[in-house]
């Protein structure tokens, strides 16, 4: 079967399926990394499997594309029907999405390969994301000032759009989500500057540091971006021992208790968030939907768009109740939110 | 004395360089987030000094630092737990795995590499497990035990600088480290069994039994340097928090003067030795035209040339040494 | 002899260590075909002088010739391409590696770099036979026992087929009969020519087979006796300065009885399961073990002291059980044990005199398990100058002390306990004859005090010097004892040699 | 040949259970798949052995996997170089940092460990700094160099399986390493150097040019395992391309009988030890009701108790040789 081209094959495992319909399938949801942000869209995924009979298993790379490829890998020869898998880095990853879809269903999920074989992509455009915040972060200052921007890492697909929307938006500039600026130097346009871009590598201990060490660099920090879901909440412990809540903005992604807590008592501006719980929700569904014989589940442009939402304190309690909700499904809930996605 | 004037020597270097560098450096803000840094790395390298002493090593810290962080705000909040019980359970529970570790290698007779690095393993795994990967926060509450991680005690007639709670976690450990290592019988036997396993079974030494101990103090240690990281942060997740830090600790043990072969290491050095390491990645957030990205490759450089410099000076002296000795005789 | 040219000529050598001035303006000349004696006291520079000459140290000043060259040796393959080659006065084999690999280690029979296993393997059997050792090529180093890690040692440097061959206490932990058989060899190799350079401190083999003999004394050479001058007295008063009677310590007589202190009843070592070892000792009786290399002696005293595990007996003291496999309660029992094999047992090299000399002594006079420093510093003092320890300073490193310095730490580390028994492996192993005579002093000091003391020693003639009783091992059992005061040097080989069985037989044909 | 039965055993172990647990373990996409990451990390092992061998330590190996990793993809798509003479300078580049690393070691007489350490950081520092922080990928190109990471090798006669092409590499690499260590002269002395360093002095062996080889030849396979790891994947990202992969290496080395301590290890042992870590990952996988989070967990402690299993095992055999001599003596 190696002979058939991957985009050829998924045709024809869809067809197969449509023919000879399979109950119960195995299907896997595979993030990009280990975090809360995932542990939301585990909720989904599992929620979907129980409301459609498929058999779904979550995996989470702890390190990097070597070890998604891998886990990829060892679900096909498990014998998985579906995948749905959010790339690392998808321009890179082509080969790697072709040979799975080679093997078994593939749909992408939070981040998009859009040339490679999959069937369909669920999820939003984190450079849009970024620009959601960037205008945040113009609320919080309207007079202008010294932006910082904390992140995990920057070389992943959604840090680096996210981080080039919010600068982009910052600095009114035209969309071109193919920029990507150095991230040593600071840059100045007009009456804002947007200083160093610092990363931790997940280390918390670090990622507080790096807030700490920008403000004693900077006495005039006017607001701090966290691009990763701990980034804001770690910004906010900060500012706490910093004496600097307040006096210095946070604007954060994702849903963090923490966050949300901070936009409630006016500590953060506000926070954009994506749909996790759907992001695995509806790949499962639609995988299953597949595998049941049924290939009108797969939209005809290839995308479902599930759009971020920024949370600020006029819809803090909506959104909190919403998610209190969804995350009821199974289990317990948690605390302290993160997202190394 | 002579052995930390080397480490001393780069702590200075790196301190003057930065403090011309970048006006902030010396302020008090950035003094206490350096001191609260330095003690809580600090503590794990004092713990890890212990098994360096006896020859060993140890991989699992920064496994048990994660265990110990994320059971910290899983007892509380999830299980509902006292913070004196939870501190208490923690602390056993470290003292447990060196106790463990430390028997697999005196009586097992595995290497320590391995014990260990399965210590690691198996405690981030743990952790992971027990969590399902999600984060562990105190959820805004428990701020009178999270004081130790990151309270400070404002010092009577100071106005601006008060002094980072951990500091005083890291004197105390310092001290008692100091006393049992040069003051006590166990101190100076851990030392012997180090430098000649054989030679201290000869001189009727317990040599198990203070591996045993080594293992034990060090993954205390670890325990609670994880408890106090997490009182600072406030949240921990599962997959990487504590990640590297055994290399770290390990790192600043080394740089502060222990040999790996065992049977020689000073306190003080390793306190040096972890603030250099602090010093270092503050500089280079504060130096503005140092160029971030390539963080660790001036960490590693400027390690390197202290290291180099430091043996160079010592050949030179030894070289002096002999000289006048002739010059004398 | 001396009308042919010198193969080797020192020039004026020094040489200076931090602290300490280890040769002084040595000037000497080494003849092809002669064995040359080099004797002096702990730390007069012997050793230093030999690692010059072999390529290991380089001299501050001075130089040395070889067949009238000036030469300079970067390192040790020079002076080996020199054709001269040193066994060092410790032990240095690779135990990862089996005889035949130590041998040859660093001149392998090859081809292209790839190794000729076969030659190695023949050849190196031919050595292994020309030194007396009754083991394969491919036995495991680790495995063999001090004596027999010496000859392997002896068999290297012979193999480099050496102009000079320079031997730096060779048989210290050799007994009577390889020591007789190594100078057989010697003489051997000096008939065809080869230079042999023999550093011991058993005059008896300096008077039996040195052509000549120089004298060191802190650096510097202070003497060079021809073969018809030697004495023993004239060696000891050049070595020491002084004539000093050396004077056989006080010996108990054979029928005074005291009640037994140590006894071991059946036990078994490891070595030779098969057989059974029974011994009680008195208080304040010295008991020499006597054997040649390999008897099993070594694995009777580890035994008793609970390094090695011990498979069946007892071992008992003052009619207590002492736990087997147990050295921390035999040490906490007052059972000293001092090791044959000094660098790798007796010593942290990397530490100082004073920690060496008081990590037993500390744990006994501490309070509440913490060191009491006054007490320490003045104990090492007071052994550093009891044993004459030089140089005599307490901080340095123990590595930095000459071989016999560094047996002299060994002890104190023991004697200054005031053991209830004393298990003395080799005791006086690369010791200076005076310093012998001050170690045998203390050794008497501890059994008057009660002590019970049974040493192992190779030199029948130290046995004689020392021991009260004398139990002589043949593979692994007790072939028979003796009071010190009717034995002979000769009973106690012949009964290490051949056993009790053939040597009765033999006095009987001779009666 | 002792030494490695344990490991053999374990896996073996591992193995047969895996094949009852999961009927899709044996197929020959998933063998093949395991072939291949055994390789990869093999080669890397096979690397560290040598210098664990001379009693030394490579903790830089993550960090010149991560150098090479992303100057291949960098130096062919944004320099627009040729894949050979990509190729070429990233293996003198590896071997020039090997020996440096072992010049520091030999020459400048500084712990292995530190030197390394620092290595590990600029390295990794080095391949930030220069791509800025961003992903390197071959961005669909370059199939041919990238065949001797991810290409397979069709086997005549044999329809469902090939040979995937780095098992090519890591055969190649073990025997030249099984030759030069059992064959050669220098193989011979590295070992000794390992054991007793003064013993090869004292044989005029030249234990600094062999301490640089060793460190060089590490080097040299990590960079060549980096351009592979590359190749496999398709791109690397600068901050955890290799992250702890010099702490797997030493582990699989270990697994398979080196001794830390030096002078000891085979190389059919190292390969085992690194097949044993890959297949344990591989079985959490496949078997589903192992708990995926507590992966660490259960790789940790089959290890341990594999490595425990081993050594008692070895102890019993020991205990009854020694019972047999007696009885036939
Ligand atoms: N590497 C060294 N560093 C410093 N001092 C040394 C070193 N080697 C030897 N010495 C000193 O040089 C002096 C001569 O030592 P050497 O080993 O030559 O004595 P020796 O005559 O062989 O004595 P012994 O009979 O005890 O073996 C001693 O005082 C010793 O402490
Ligand atoms: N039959 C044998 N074959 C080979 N080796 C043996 C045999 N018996 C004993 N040995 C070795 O000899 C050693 C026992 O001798 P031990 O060291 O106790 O003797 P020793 O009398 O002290 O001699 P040495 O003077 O050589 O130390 C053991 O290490 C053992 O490995
Ligand atoms: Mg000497
Ligand atoms: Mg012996």
């Amino acid at each position: 079967n190696n002979a058939v081209p991957p985009k050829q094959r998924q045709a024809e495992l869809v067809l197969g399926y449509t023919k000879n319909p399979i109950v119960k399938p195995k299907l896997a949801f595979v993030t990009n990394g280990v975090a809360d942000f995932w542990v939301i869209a585990q909720r989904g995924a599992e929620q979907a499997g129980v409301d459609s009979g498929a058999i779904v298993t979550v995996h989470m790379p702890a390190e990097g594309i070597a070890d998604q490829k891998r886990i990829m890998e060892d679900l096909v020869a498990q014998g998985v029907k579906g995948i749905a898998v959010s790339p690392i880095d998808p321009a890179n990853e082509l080969e790697i999405l072709d040979q799975i879809a080679g093997r078994t269903l593939l749909i992408t999920q939070d981040s998009d390969a859009p040339a490679s074989a999959r069937l369909a992509y669920i999820g939003l455009d984190n450079y849009d994301a970024g620009r959601m915040a960037g205008k945040l972060v113009k609320e919080a200052l309207p007079s202008g000032g010294e932006i910082a921007i904390f992140v995990g890492r920057l070389e992943q697909d959604n840090a680096f759009r996210r981080r080039q929307g919010v600068m982009d938006e910052i600095f009114d500039r035209a969309r071109d989500d193919t920029r990507i600026e150095n991230p040593n130097t600071p840059i100045t346009i007009g009456k804002y500057t947007v200083l160093k871009t610092l990363t931790d590598q997940f280390d918390r201990t670090k990622a507080k540091a790096n807030v700490e060490d920008m403000m004693s660099a900077n006495p005039n920090l006017g607001c701090v971006v966290g691009l990763f879901a701990y980034n804001p909440v770690l910004a906010l412990e900060a500012l706490k021992s910093g004496g600097k809540i307040g006096k210095i903005k946070v604007v954060g992604f994702d849903e963090a208790p923490e966050t949300l807590a901070g936009i409630r008592d006016g500590s953060v501006q506000g926070t954009v968030v994506q749909d996790p719980y759907n992001y695995g929700y509806r790949s499962i569904q639609m995988l299953n939907a597949v595998c049941l014989g049924k290939p009108d589940a797969l939209p005809k442009s290839g995308f479902i768009d599930i759009p971020a939402v920024t949370v600020t304190p006029a819809n803090v309690d909506a959104f909190e109740a919403d998610l209190k909700k969804k995350l009821a499904g199974n289990a317990s809930g948690n605390s302290a939110g993160d997202t190394a996605k | 004395m002579k052995k930390i004037l080397g480490i001393t020597g780069i702590f200075l270097a790196i301190v003057i360089a930065t403090s011309i560098l970048s006006p902030n450096f010396l302020t008090a803000y950035n003094i206490e987030n350096l001191l609260r840094r330095t003690s809580l790395f600090g503590i794990l390298s004092i713990g890890v000094g212990f098994v360096i002493l006896t020859a060993g090593i140890d991989l699992s810290i920064g496994g048990v630092v994660c265990l110990a962080g994320i059971l910290t705000p899983y007892l509380l909040t999830q299980m509902g737990w006292s913070a004196p019980e939870t501190v208490a359970v923690i602390l056993l529970m470290s003292v447990a795995i060196g106790f463990l570790q430390g028997g697999l290698v005196a009586f097992g007779r595995i290497q320590p590499f391995l014990v260990t690095l399965c210590g690691l393993l198996i405690f981030r795994g743990i952790a992971r497990g027990v969590t399902m990967d999600q984060t562990q926060g105190f959820q805004g509450k428990f701020a009178e035990l999270r004081w130790i991680g990151n309270g400070r005690i404002s010092i009577p007639g100071v106005e601006e600088f008060s002094l980072p709670a951990p500091v005083l976690s890291l004197i105390i450990i310092a001290i008692l480290s100091m006393i049992f290592l040069n003051c006590t019988v166990w101190g100076r036997w851990m030392k012997a069994v180090g430098r000649s396993p054989s030679a201290a079974r000869y001189s009727g030494i317990p040599v198990a039994r203070l591996q045993i101990l080594a293992y034990s103090i060090c993954s205390l240690l670890s325990g609670f340097g994880g408890l106090l990281f997490v009182c600072d942060v406030g949240s921990a997740q599962p997959s990487d928090f504590g990640n590297f830090y055994e290399l770290y600790a390990i790192a600043a043990a080394v740089l502060g003067g222990y040999r790996l072969s065992g049977g020689e290491g000073s306190v003080v050095g390793v306190i040096i030795g972890a603030a250099v390491m602090q010093v270092l990645r503050n500089a280079i957030v504060l130096v503005s035209w140092l160029p971030y990205t390539a963080e660790f490759a001036v960490i590693g450089l400027v390690i390197l040339i202290g290291v180099l410099a430091d043996e160079f000076l010592r050949r030179y002296a030894a070289n002096r040494a002999r000289t006048q000795v002739k010059g004398t005789s | 002899m001396t009308d042919a040219a010198p193969i080797l000529r020192c020039r004026g050598l020094g040489k200076r260590f931090a602290g300490v001035h280890a040769l002084r303006r040595v000037d000497i000349d080494i003849y092809a075909g002669e064995i040359v004696a080099i004797v002096g006291a702990n730390g007069a520079g012997k050793s230093t002088l030999m690692k010059i000459l072999a390529g290991v140290l380089t001299p501050d000043s001075g130089e040395i010739l070889l067949s009238g060259q000036p030469i300079r040796f970067a390192g040790v393959r020079d002076a080996t391409r020199a054709g001269i080659a040193l066994v060092h006065q410790e032990l240095n084999l690779a135990d990862n590696l089996d005889i035949a690999g130590n041998i040859f280690l660093g001149c392998e029979p090859n081809r292209f770099g790839f190794l000729d296993r076969k030659t190695m393997h023949t050849q190196a059997r031919e050595w292994i036979e020309r030194v007396g050792l009754d083991l394969s090529p491919a036995s495991d180093v680790s495995e063999l026992s001090i004596g027999r890690r010496q000859m392997v040692e002896i068999a290297k440097a012979l193999s480099l087929r050496a102009k000079v061959l320079i031997l730096d206490e060779p048989t210290s932990s050799l007994s009577m009969s390889e020591t007789s058989r190594l100078l057989t060899l010697i003489r051997t190799l000096a008939t065809q020519g080869v230079a042999v350079v023999y550093i011991t401190h058993r005059l008896n083999e300096v008077l039996d087979c040195a052509d000549r003999a120089v004298v060191l004394r802190d650096g510097a050479r202070v003497a060079d006796f021809s073969r018809d001058q030697l004495t023993r007295e004239g060696l000891v008063q050049a070595m020491v300065g002084t004539v000093q009677e050396i004077r056989r310590a006080e010996v108990r007589s054979a029928n005074e009885k005291s009640e037994a202190r140590l006894v071991v009843r059946g036990l078994q070592t490891q070595a030779y399961p098969k057989s059974t070892v029974t011994l009680s000792i008195g208080r304040g009786e010295i008991v020499g073990l006597a054997g040649i290399v390999g008897a099993g002696r070594t694995e009777v005293l580890q035994s008793i002291f609970g390094i090695d595990r011990r498979t069946v007996g007892d071992v008992s003291l003052d009619g207590q059980a002492v736990a087997p496999n147990d050295p921390v309660s035999a040490a906490h029992r007052g059972i000293a044990m001092v090791p044959e094999d000094r660098q790798r047992d007796g010593l942290m090299l990397l530490d100082s005199v004073r920690i060496n000399a008081s990590v037993v002594k500390i744990a006994r006079e501490s309070i509440a398990g913490f060191i009491r420093r006054g007490a320490e510093r003045m104990g090492v003092a007071r052994i550093i100058d009891l044993m004459k320890i030089q140089p005599a300073l307490p901080e340095r490193q123990v590595a930095l002390f000459s071989g016999g310095n560094q047996q002299k730490v060994v002890l104190a580390k023991w004697l200054s306990t005031e053991p209830k028994v004393l298990l003395l492996d080799e005791p006086s192993r690369g010791v200076d004859v005076a310093a012998r005579a001050e170690i045998h002093a203390l050794i008497r000091q501890a059994a008057n005090r009660g002590a019970a003391v049974l040493c192992s020693i190779s030199d029948t003639e130290e046995l004689l010097l020392l021991c009260d009783r004398i139990v002589v091992m043949r593979k692994g059992r007790i072939e028979g004892e003796m009071n010190a005061v009717d034995a002979t040097e000769e009973a106690i080989t012949r009964l290490a040699v051949v056993g009790v069985e053939v040597s009765a037989r033999s006095t009987e044909a001779a009666a």
